[in-house]
């Protein structure tokens, strides 16, 4: 047995064990827990550090195990999962020393973190999975695995919450598991290869394809909430804030959108999608998601819920730019994108955390003057918002302009469109927030002061923010470098022949 | 012929004899009757493990009973069905043991009436070890007279067992479901007759050949799949299930979902299958199917309904039973294997997970003293390990991925949509939506912390019955990433799999 | 040759009545004996079918092992079925309601 | 309420005329019965079961009568677990009360003792011969047994004996006597041969008479019990931990 065929087992275990152990802890071996979470989610990062290295300099890291003849489950490293994972591996440890600094002293910390890990562990594995089954198996744990953290609360409300993200969850799961089986009767097992099926198969069952093909996206849409199916995500806001910005940042909403790039460039192929011609359809509900998710968003007054709509809407942008996978520039645009918004999003999220935590400001009404207050907080979440709108030299100004380039060169003009009016939107719905934050007085007391100390927050809920906007500015400004995210992906689409 | 080396078959009837023995000494002692119990039911798993090496070296295998060769003596076979069930028995059985063990003590002593509970443990164990031995006779019998004798053996017991608990609504529910397997039995009794007027022959090896398509032999199948219809519960004559396994003691309860249904199932399985394969027509496949069909969404849609917990999980059996009969139409009859698979595999994670999930149900009623769902707020807190149990076991049940239910509804939906049968393919994934749903509702309940929390102060329960229904769960999780151990087992001395994978098996 | 077929009608006849006492009555005696009935018209078909006539030779014994065995099984269940029964009537008074009901029939009929 | 007043007009209608559903029920089972008759009598007879199989290896079974060969040496294993089925039933009985017992002296006429003095024994005699008589003609363990366990009723009938005063001992090793018996042969059948329950030819007589003795004792006493209706007086466990005034508390 050679290293490379166990590097992927390990990197799943990283957060395994550790998860496991942390549920057999008693609840007040608080020390050794953070210990155990800290170390383990460094070790997963240099465990990815080491094979984004082997993939770079051309490795092939797989391991395989067959179930029944069919059915077989395959972990395997390629670049666009290393993408993903080491997203995932870093913003997982900002969350952790977050999650700690939030729950400090909270009841059920040790439930909280041990689904926390395996929660890591099942969006590593959606990253490393080397086919359809697999995806499948690590799509359907993380409904299960991010359940018990959205009712982390115990209440009603957020009972409810849960109870409408399963139901979409497992509906969507349900319609996949089907996809995948029709999918398999029609071309048979196969890996994330890279060039998709035999386009003999579209001679034969264009039809059964393509629906195929749709209900695969349903699939998968559900949780990168495209627009009919996204109504779970915005009640999902009653989660714990680590959660929330876990849940769009990097896990939940990401995997659907991790999803949709593999079905596109893995499992069907573009020349194949090309000839089936459902991309346009793809696109025109990406556009709409795009659309709606910034006008509802205009609407909320509830920081989050802003948030949550704005998730909706940034998401799309990945699926808009593979949409167009005919266009190099316009799929970069789309890769990047699900590193650039996790970055952006995870930012403003957790600033948003530390408001309710520190000054129990959930609404933007109560927002007024409070950059005076909390200097750094809301300088971190201008950072973040000002990405969002696609202020240079910011990372998003990054990927919309590769989206708009990859538009403009397929002759889409109507992309470059729907990309102003959103950024346009987007200004509506974040300036205002600034403005309040920055210029406007502070009317009368916060609405409930709980913490008072040296910084304008506990330490260790200032620091993930502060560094997750350095880099949101950090990887914009240096996008040209050799090892930014956008370099990266270029590596991606060239290994795609695209 | 030397009976005690590595390849005879009489190693076949330790399985059988082993519980047997058991439960006389359990019944004619009074002391020590766990240990005995327990001595009997490792000693019957490491027996099932010997017989599936000796499966695997040797291939299937016979066991004339008294040197009598058929047509006239009884015959034991094991082959990879019978083993890989008499493996779940065996498994099971160990869990249920372990757990019994906890669940009377805890009664004995904490709760009031302490000597009625003693009673209860004291007729508990050889009861359950006479079923055990009924079941295991039951997966090795090869004569269809044989068959009826361990299918009365299981009726009683089981009757027995589930009016243990005294209470009266159970012993209500036990008189009924000694009444429909007494009817059942005797419905495949007659089947027998008209079985052996027709052919003459009770050993199911040489009515394999024998079967010619008459009147007769029509008859008596259909009136044996009556009879075993009725036993196994599918819908239209599932009335008795729900309230015998609910009202039931809790490790009675595991063993009534578990297995014993299994039992009846798996002899009507092997007559389609194996014995009257020529006899069965498409349509009489559809119409079990149909039934099955209507058992997986009426059991799902009453198991949402309840307001009590063991009932909900009873009628879950009900919805689960259905996937075990939808696999009658997307079987090709020439491929035996597939259709075995599907089956084996659904029926080994249903019997793990409904055990683990009856054990839950146990352990939180022995804590709460109740099981109303709308009252199990906050139960996660001081019982993580059933919680936890019951999580991973609920996976098995909607069917998701690794779990081995997953790996069965993979299969099936795999032959529905080879087939051009899709509309079994919505079925099975309604079916498993509403499963979700049922399974998420009473989880839910176990998340919330209620306003007035604190943790409750009751004794603590044994870790005996605690970690059977995790292992259980986790066994049912992890069944479907080892599925080629089972696969390859169910494989051994099938001609037809060589045909399937001529590659050889993964 | 008629008298097997006698037998075997009369069993067939035992085996139909009392599955349809079974299903219309409800008291559990009832029931139990029902069941008897249906049983016994089983083994008269069986004793019915070991009968061969003369060419072919002697009985055939198996079917008469056969019965002796469904006898004692029989026989077994039923006793435990009284038992139940006996106990649901001590238990639960369904009797009483029962009787209640009975007597309640009759004021309702003279009304 | 609606299960109630169903009821009350099931009675109302107790024995004058049947409703609908029971008219179609009727009507099914009689399609039924009409089906099935019209099977059997098509049935061609001509398959002799196993009557050829059982005549050519009667002698090496050790009887001469054939019922009883095939009862207890070619299908043996099925008797085996018949007598567990009746073993069975005595569990489940005694796991359901305890036995009725008055307390009372038993209070018999004259008439009744002279009968029983009579009868009993003579039900012995005729019980033993029926188990003698098994191995060439009719008859054998469960005939016996049968007539064993009338003695029993007729002594429980009339109070002269109460099973349930009989120490549960004694009544448990009767009982799985007959059943361990069959068991300990079998196995030694098992060493002996190679098969469970290949009789060494020569001493299968032998083997399968003591079988039918001890079960037809065993049965006997199984009868009785079921009789009885319940478990005697003193069969409970030795209590791990006696929590005796927790019953108090259950009946002051």
């Amino acid at each position: 047995m050679n290293w490379e065929q166990w590097l992927l087992p390990a990197i799943l275990l990283s957060s395994f064990i550790p998860g496991i152990i942390i549920f057999a802890l008693p609840e007040e071996r608080h020390r050794l827990r953070t210990v155990l979470n800290l170390c383990g989610s460094i070790l997963k990062i240099v465990l990815i550090l080491v094979m984004d290295t082997g993939i770079y300099f051309g490795y092939n890291f797989e391991i395989r195990l067959s179930l029944i003849p069919g059915v077989e489950l395959l972990l395997n490293g390629d670049p666009l999962s290393a993408l993903f994972a080491t997203l995932s591996s870093v913003l997982w440890l900002l969350t952790t020393v977050y999650a700690i600094g939030y729950l400090e002293g909270s009841p059920n910390r040790s439930h909280f973190f041990g689904y926390f890990s395996l929660c890591v562990t099942v969006t590593i594995g959606i990253a490393l999975a080397g086919n359809l089954i697999t995806f499948l198996l690590f799509y359907e744990l993380l409904t299960l695995t991010t359940y018990p953290l959205i009712i982390h609360r115990g209440t009603e409300k957020s009972l409810r919450a849960g109870r409408n993200y399963l139901i979409y969850a497992f509906s969507g799961g349900a319609v996949f598991l089907f996809a995948v089986v029709a999918l398999q009767t029609i071309i048979g097992p196969t890996d994330f290869t890279g060039a998709g099926f035999s386009p003999s198969f579209i001679d034969t069952h264009a039809t059964a394809l393509a629906l195929i093909f749709i209900l695969l996206i349903i699939g998968v849409g559900v949780k990168a909430a495209l627009v009919p199916l996204h109504g779970w995500l915005p009640q999902a806001m009653v989660a714990p804030a680590p959660v929330s910005a876990l849940l769009h940042a990097v896990a939940v909403v990401k995997a659907g959108a991790f999803g949709i790039i593999r079905i596109v460039l893995d499992v069907y192929g573009p020349q194949n999608l090309l000839l089936l011609g459902v991309l346009p359809l793809l696109a025109a509900v990406a556009s709409i998601t795009i659309l709606y998710g910034s006008i509802r968003a205009l609407q909320q007054d509830d920081l989050k819920r802003r948030l949550a709509f704005s998730t909706i809407s940034q998401v799309s942008y990945i699926a808009l730019g593979i949409s167009l996978v005919d266009q190099p520039l316009a799929v970069i645009g789309g890769l990047v994108h699900l590193v650039h918004q996790g970055l952006m999003k995870i930012t403003l999220f957790f600033c948003a955390g530390n408001l309710a935590e520190t000054l129990g400001i959930h609404r933007i009404s109560e927002m007024d003057g409070v950059a005076r207050r909390m200097p750094f907080t809301m300088a971190a979440f201008s950072v973040g918002a000002l990405g969002m709108i696609g202020i240079p030299p910011t990372v998003g100004f990054v990927s919309k302009w590769y989206l708009g380039l990859g538009g403009l060169a397929a002759g889409n003009w109507w992309v470059v469109l729907i990309l102003a009016v959103s950024s346009l939107l987007n200004a509506c719905y974040f300036l205002p927030i600034l403005i309040r934050a920055w210029f406007g007085k502070q009317q009368g007391p916060w609405p409930d002061e709980l913490y008072s100390g040296r910084f304008e927050t506990r330490f260790m809920l200032l620091i993930p923010p502060l560094v997750t906007a350095f880099i949101v500015i950090a990887a914009g400004a240096v996008a040209n470098a050799q090892i930014s995210p956008l370099a990266w992906v270029r590596f991606i689409v060239r290994k795609y022949g695209l | 012929m030397n009976p005690f080396q590595l390849a005879s078959p009489t190693w076949m009837i330790s399985p059988i004899i082993l519980p047997l023995i058991a439960g006389l000494l359990c019944f004619l002692l009074n002391r020590r009757t766990f240990a005995i119990a327990l001595a009997a039911a490792v000693a019957n798993l490491l027996a099932v493990c010997f017989l599936t090496y000796q499966l695997l070296l040797f291939g299937p295998m016979r066991c004339h009973m008294g040197g009598w060769q058929p047509p006239l003596g009884i015959t034991l076979r094991s082959d990879g069905p019978a083993v890989l069930m008499l493996l779940m028995t065996a498994v099971t059985g160990l869990a249920i043991t372990v757990y019994a063990r906890g669940y009377f003590s805890h009664r004995i002593l904490n709760l009031r009436q302490a000597t009625q509970h003693q009673e209860q443990q004291r007729y508990f164990w050889p009861l359950w070890m006479l079923l055990l031995a009924g079941l295991n006779g039951l997966f090795l019998s090869n004569d269809i007279f044989n068959l009826y004798v361990t299918l009365e053996i299981i009726a009683i017991a089981a009757a027995s067992l589930a009016a243990l608990s005294g209470k009266p609504a159970s012993q209500l529910a036990s008189f009924r479901y000694l009444l429909v397997s007494l009817l059942g039995s005797l419905t495949y009794l007659l089947g027998v007759v008209f079985l052996y007027r027709s052919c003459g022959i009770l050993d199911l090896d040489i009515l394999q050949h024998h079967v010619a398509n008459g009147p007769g032999i029509r008859a008596a199948l259909a009136l044996m799949s009556i009879g075993l219809l009725l036993k196994t519960a599918l819908v239209p004559l599932h009335f008795w299930l729900p309230p015998t396994h609910a009202n039931a003691l809790a490790p009675v309860s595991v063993i009534l979902s578990g297995l014993v249904v299994k039992g009846s199932f798996y002899l009507l399985f092997r007559l389609w299958f194996e014995i009257f394969t020529q006899l069965i027509t498409p349509s009489a496949l559809n119409f079990m199917g149909t039934l099955g069909a209507v058992a997986i969404l009426w059991g799902a849609v009453q198991a949402m309904r309840q307001h009590r917990l063991k009932l909900m999980v009873a009628y879950s059996t009900v919805s689960q039973l259905g996937y075990l009969f939808i696999a009658f139409p997307l079987s090709r009859i020439d491929e035996s294997i597939q259709v075995w698979s599907i089956v084996i595999f659904m029926a080994l994670g249903h019997a793990c997970a409904k055990s683990a999930l009856f054990m839950v149900a146990g352990a939180v009623f022995l804590h709460l003293g109740h099981d109303r769902i709308k009252d199990l707020n906050g139960v996660r807190a001081s019982l993580p390990i059933p919680v936890f149990a019951y999580g991973i076991a609920g996976v098995s049940l909607m069917g998701l991925p690794p779990s081995a239910g997953f790996i069965g509804k993979w299969l099936l939906l795999t032959s529905s949509l080879t087939s051009s049968q899709w509309w079994w393919a919505l079925v099975i994934i309604t079916g498993s939506l509403l499963a979700m749903i049922y399974v998420f509702r009473v989880m839910s309940r176990f998340f919330v912390i209620p306003e007035d929390y604190s943790v409750t102060t009751s004794a603590p329960l044994s870790p005996l019955l605690e970690w059977p229904a995790l292992i259980m769960a986790l066994i049912s999780l992890f069944l479907g990433l080892a599925a080629s151990w089972p696969m390859k087992i169910l494989a051994t001395g099938n001609t037809a799999l060589t045909q399937v994978f001529p590659g050889g098996l993964p | 040759m008629i008298t097997t077929l006698l037998y075997s009608m009369t069993g067939l006849l035992l085996f139909a009545m009392g599955l349809f006492t079974l299903f219309i009555h409800s008291h559990p005696l009832r029931k139990i004996l029902a069941v008897n009935v249906m049983s016994t018209g089983v083994f008269l078909i069986m004793v019915a079918t070991a009968y061969k006539p003369m060419p072919l030779g002697n009985i055939d014994p198996v079917p008469h092992a056969m019965v002796l065995t469904g006898i004692v099984v029989s026989v077994s269940v039923t006793a435990l079925a009284l038992l139940l029964a006996c106990r649901v009537q001590e238990t639960s008074n369904l009797d009483l309601l029962e009787r209640k009901k009975q007597a309640r029939i009759p004021e309702e009929s003279r009304r | 309420m609606k299960t109630e007043k169903k009821s009350i007009r099931r009675i109302r209608n107790r024995g004058k005329r049947l409703d609908a559903w029971q008219l179609l029920l009727l009507f099914l089972l009689l399609c039924l019965t009409t089906v099935l008759g019209t099977i059997i009598w098509t049935m061609p007879e001509n398959t002799s079961g196993l009557t050829d199989a059982v005549a050519r290896l009667q002698e090496q079974s050790g009887v001469e009568s054939p019922v009883t060969a095939v009862l207890l040496n070619f299908r043996g294993y099925d008797t085996l677990l018949e007598v567990m089925v009746l073993l069975l039933a005595v569990i489940g009985a005694w796991s359901l009360a305890k036995a009725p017992f008055s307390g009372q002296a038993a209070d018999t006429g004259p008439v009744q003792m002279g009968v029983v003095r009579l009868l009993v024994p003579l039900m012995f005699l005729v019980a033993a011969y029926l188990v003698w008589q098994g191995s060439h003609l009719a008859g054998g363990a469960f005939q016996g047994g049968a007539i064993l366990g009338a003695a029993g009723v007729l002594l429980l009938v009339t109070e002269l004996l109460f099973l349930p005063a009989i120490p549960a001992l004694p009544l448990r090793i009767g009982l799985v006597f007959g059943p361990l018996l069959f068991v300990v042969i079998a196995l030694f059948c098992l060493c002996l041969t190679g098969h469970l329950l290949g009789y060494p030819e020569q001493a299968a007589g032998g083997l399968i008479l003591l079988i039918e003795t001890a079960c037809a004792i065993s049965i006997g006493l199984t009868l009785a019990s079921l009789f009885a209706g319940g478990h005697p007086e003193d069969d409970h466990p030795q209590s791990v931990n006696p929590t005796e005034h927790s019953d108090k508390e259950e009946w002051p």
